[in-house]
C-alpha cells in the first residue's frame, strides 16, 4: 500500500473518534485529511487557531481570500455559523477546555503518553506554533502517524528521546498499523489494520502494549 | 494626546533597539505599510514579537534581510529561509513562546497583570528555569507579561476614533497587541468616521490605539493557495 | 453533546448547592427567564456568583428572597434591601470581590489558567491571606480562577448553533461567564438560523454554548430612569 | 454656600483637570458632575466600567433603554464612535493603564494617597465594585469630596483609619476648599477656594501640608 493511502487510513480511523456536537482542532498534514471523513450530517465544527470556529471545505479558485486562512496558513471557507477572533479567546478556548478533540502528527509517543513532535536537535528549529497549548488543553489528544520512522525505528517507545511537547497528554495513537489507548496501566492495543497482526505490531512497537479485545481496525464510517 | 492620522512622524521616531510588536498569522492581517515605512526610516538593532517571522519576500522578512533585527520573538519561523540561515549563523536571536502563551503574555501585559499561571508547556524546555505550581491537582508554570514599546496592527476598517474592526482571520494577534504597547499604530484598509463601525463590533476600542491611517496598495499575499475545483 | 434548544431539562436537573453564576450587570442584560424557571424547580442552597444581587423584588432578588440562596459572590449589593436584611442575620454568606478582579478570575476559569497577579486590591482586606510579590517593581495579589457548574447568561440575539450577540452595555458579565462554567444556559431575545449573526461580530461562539433558548416576555427593567427634557 | 453649589465647584475645579485626548472614568455623586463641565470642543471619552466607551448625555424620556446604563445604573445615550464590550476588556482597560484619569468619592484619603471610600465598619457592607481596581490602574486619580464630614472632622488624615481602597493611589484630592496634590513628599496645597484662607484649610486638614505657591481656585474653563 502506497504511504498515500495509508495515511488517509489513519484519517478515516480517526474520523471514527468524532461524535455529534464536537468541536476538533485539526493540525496539519494526516489530521488536515480528517475533515474529508466526518460522516454525513454529524455536526461537527472546526477550530483553527489562528481564530475561528466553522471551517468549510477549501474554496474555489475564485473564492480564496487573503483575509481567510487557517493555522497551515491555506486558503479556506466558512460555514454559517462560522465565528471569528482573536488568537488570545482562540486559545483561552483551548488551554479551557473547550475543545473536544485535537489530532495532531507526531515524531514519538511515551509510554505515558508524552508526545513530542516539534523539534529534531541538531535540526533548524522551526518553532511549536500552537502545539503545547493544543496538548496541553484539550479534553482528547489523537496522535495521527506512521507506526515507525521511515527507517524503521519505532515512533512509540518506552518514553522519548525528542525534546517534548507535552507530558501525558495523548489520549489515543492511530497509525497505518493500529489503534493505541493510552490508559493510567499503559498503552493498550485495541485495533489492529486488516493487513498486519499483533505480533507485527508489537515488534514495531518500542514500548509494551497491553493487549486488549483486539478488533480489527475500522475505516469507514 | 489624542489619535493622530498621519504615522510617518512616529515611526521616524521609534529609536535603536525598540520593541516593535506585529500583528497577522503568517501573511494575513499583517501591517504591511508600516512595515514598509520602517524598512525607509532603517532603524537597527529592533526586537520584533510576531507569531511569525513573514516568508523571506515579504512581510518582517524584509526587515530581517535588511539587517535591522536582532531578535524575534515568534512561536514559529517556518516559512522564512533567510532567517533559518541568520539562525545558525548566530546572526539573530530567535525567543520561541507557544502560540497561546505567547498570546496570553501579550494580553496580560495589556490587561495590566503581573503574570499568570498556565499549563502549557509544562514538562516541556518551554518550563525549564521557570517556577511551576501544584494548583487544585493540576501543574501549572508561571509565565510573565511581554510588554513592547511600539504594536504595528492592521485592520480592515478603522474610525476616526481609532475604533477597529477586523474580517475574517485578520484579527489573530493584531487586538491583543494594541493592548500592550506603549504607542500603538493602525492601519487599515478603510478609514471611516467615528460612528462608522458598529459600536458593539469595534473589536479594538480606540483608546488602544494612537495613530490610526489608511494604508496604500495592500499587497495581501497569500502565503498556500489551497482550492477545490469548483462544483459547478 | 450538541446544542439542544429547550433548557427545561439542564435548569431541573441542577442539584441542590450547585455553583451558578449569573450575568447581568444591575437589571441590564440579566437572564431573567432562566432566573424564574430556577424559581419554580426551587433547588437550595445555591451559591451565586453575580455582579450584584438584583433588587428586592426583580432578578437574583427573588431567589433571595424564596430563601434558595445560601451564598453570594458579587462586587456590589447595594441595591437589595432584603440581602442586607439576611447578611445582618447571618442567613446568608456574602463573598465581595472587586469588580476587575471578579471579571478576570471568571475569565481565568474559562480560559484554563491557575491563577494571575494583579495590582488590585495589594494593601487592602482584599490581599489578607494571599500571597504577593513583587514583579518588576510594583506590587502584586496573586488570585485564583472562578469556576461554576452553570452559567445563565442573557443575549440580545443567538443563532442556532449558540453564537451570542449583545447589544450595547448587555455585555458586561455575560461573556466571560459562559466561557466559565462547566454548562451555559444562554437566553436569547431573538433566536435566528446559523448564519444570522454576522461573524465577525459574534462576541461568544458557540462553543461555550450548551442550552440556546429564545426567552418569552422580557421585562428589562430599568434601575434608574435618569433623562433630560428633550430640548427639541 | 448651598452643599450642592460646592460640589458644583468641585466638579468645575477638577474640570480643568481634563486635556484633549483623555479617556475618563466618573464614578458616582461629584465624579458624575464632571461631565457637565467639559470644556466646549475639547476630545474626552468617558468610559463606564460596566462595558462602553463614549457616554454621551442622559437620554430622553422616550429615548431611554434598559439596554444602555453605566456603572451607576442610570439610563445614558452613546455617541457617534462608542463602542461596547465585556467587563474582562473593561477591567484590562482599567488595570492595563488605559484609563487617563479616574475621578471617585472618598472618605478618607491619607498623607501619602491612601484612599478609603468602600466600606465603615459597623455599617453594612455593599461591596467595593470596581473603585480598587480603577485606584490601582487608572494613570492618574482624583478623589472628589467634601474637605470635612457633616460634623466637621477631617477626611485628610495622616493615615486612613476605615478600611482602604488601595495603597497610594490618589493623585490629587479636590474638595469645596481646597486643591492638594500627593507628591512624593506628601500633600502639597496648591489652591484653596476663594472663600476661605490658607489657615482655614489647614485647620480643617488631619495631615500635614506642605504650602506651596497657592493660587485661587479656579472654576470656571
Amino acid at each position: 500500500m502506497k504511504s498515500g493511502s495509508k495515511k488517509e487510513r489513519i484519517a478515516q480511523r480517526i474520523a471514527r473518534e468524532l461524535r455529534d456536537g464536537f468541536y476538533v482542532n485539526l493540525g496539519i498534514g494526516i489530521p488536515t485529511m480528517v475533515a474529508d471523513y466526518i460522516p454525513e450530517g454529524m455536526d461537527i465544527t472546526l477550530h483553527s487557531e489562528n481564530g475561528m470556529l466553522g471551517i468549510g471545505p477549501y474554496p474555489t479558485e475564485s473564492e480564496m481570500n487573503a483575509d481567510l486562512i487557517n493555522a497551515g496558513k491555506e486558503t479556506i471557507s466558512e460555514t454559517p455559523g462560522s465565528s471569528y477572533f482573536g488568537s488570545d479567546l482562540s486559545f483561552a478556548m483551548v488551554r479551557g477546555g473547550h475543545i473536544d478533540l485535537s489530532i495532531l502528527g507526531g515524531m514519538q509517543v511515551s509510554e505515558s503518553g508524552d508526545l513530542a513532535n516539534w523539534m529534531v536537535p541538531g535540526s533548524v528549529v522551526k518553532g511549536m506554533g500552537g502545539a503545547m497549548d493544543l496538548v496541553a488543553g484539550s479534553r482528547r489528544v489523537v496522535v495521527a502517524m506512521m507506526h515507525t520512522s521511515k527507517d524503521g525505528s519505532p515512533k512509540i517507545l518506552p518514553s522519548c528521546t525528542l525534546p517534548l511537547t507535552g507530558v501525558g497528554v495523548v489520549t489515543m495513537i492511530v497509525t497505518d498499523l493500529a489503534v493505541i489507548e493510552v490508559t493510567k496501566k499503559g498503552l493498550l492495543l485495541t485495533e489492529v489494520a486488516p493487513d498486519t497482526t499483533v505480533d507485527e505490531v508489537r515488534e514495531k512497537t518500542g514500548a509494551t502494549l497491553r493487549i486488549g479485545d483486539v478488533r480489527e481496525m475500522l475505516f469507514a464510517n | 494626546m489624542g489619535i493622530q492620522y498621519d504615522p510617518a512622524e512616529m515611526i521616524a521616531g521609534i529609536p535603536d533597539g525598540a520593541r516593535i510588536m506585529m500583528g497577522g498569522f503568517g501573511m494575513c492581517g499583517i501591517p504591511e505599510n508600516s512595515i514598509a515605512m520602517l524598512l525607509e526610516t532603517g532603524q537597527k538593532n529592533l526586537t520584533i514579537l510576531s507569531n511569525n517571522a513573514g516568508v523571506d519576500t515579504f512581510g518582517i522578512g524584509l526587515l530581517i534581510n535588511s539587517g535591522q533585527v536582532s531578535k524575534m520573538i515568534s512561536t514559529y519561523i517556518g516559512e522564512n529561509t533567510v532567517l533559518e540561515k541568520l539562525l545558525i549563523d548566530g546572526g539573530i536571536e530567535v525567543e520561541l513562546v507557544p502560540q497561546g502563551t505567547f498570546a496570553e503574555r501579550i494580553r496580560a501585559a495589556g490587561a495590566g497583570l503581573g503574570g499568570f499561571f498556565t499549563p502549557t508547556g509544562v514538562g516541556t524546555v518551554v518550563a525549564e528555569g521557570k517556577e511551576t505550581r501544584e494548583l487544585h491537582g493540576k501543574t501549572f508554570v508561571f509565565e510573565e507579561p511581554l510588554h513592547a514599546d511600539y504594536a504595528f496592527v492592521k485592520a480592515s476598517v478603522g474610525d476616526r476614533k481609532g475604533n477597529l474592526f477586523y474580517r475574517k482571520t485578520t484579527q489573530n494577534f493584531n487586538a491583543v497587541m494594541a493592548m500592550a504597547a506603549k504607542k500603538t499604530i493602525a492601519e487599515v484598509e478603510k478609514l471611516v468616521d467615528a460612528g462608522g463601525i458598529e459600536p458593539e463590533s469595534v473589536h479594538t476600542p480606540g483608546l488602544f490605539v494612537d495613530v490610526v491611517y489608511q494604508g496604500a496598495n495592500f499587497e495581501k499575499r497569500i502565503e498556500k493557495r489551497t482550492y477545490r475545483t469548483a462544483d459547478r
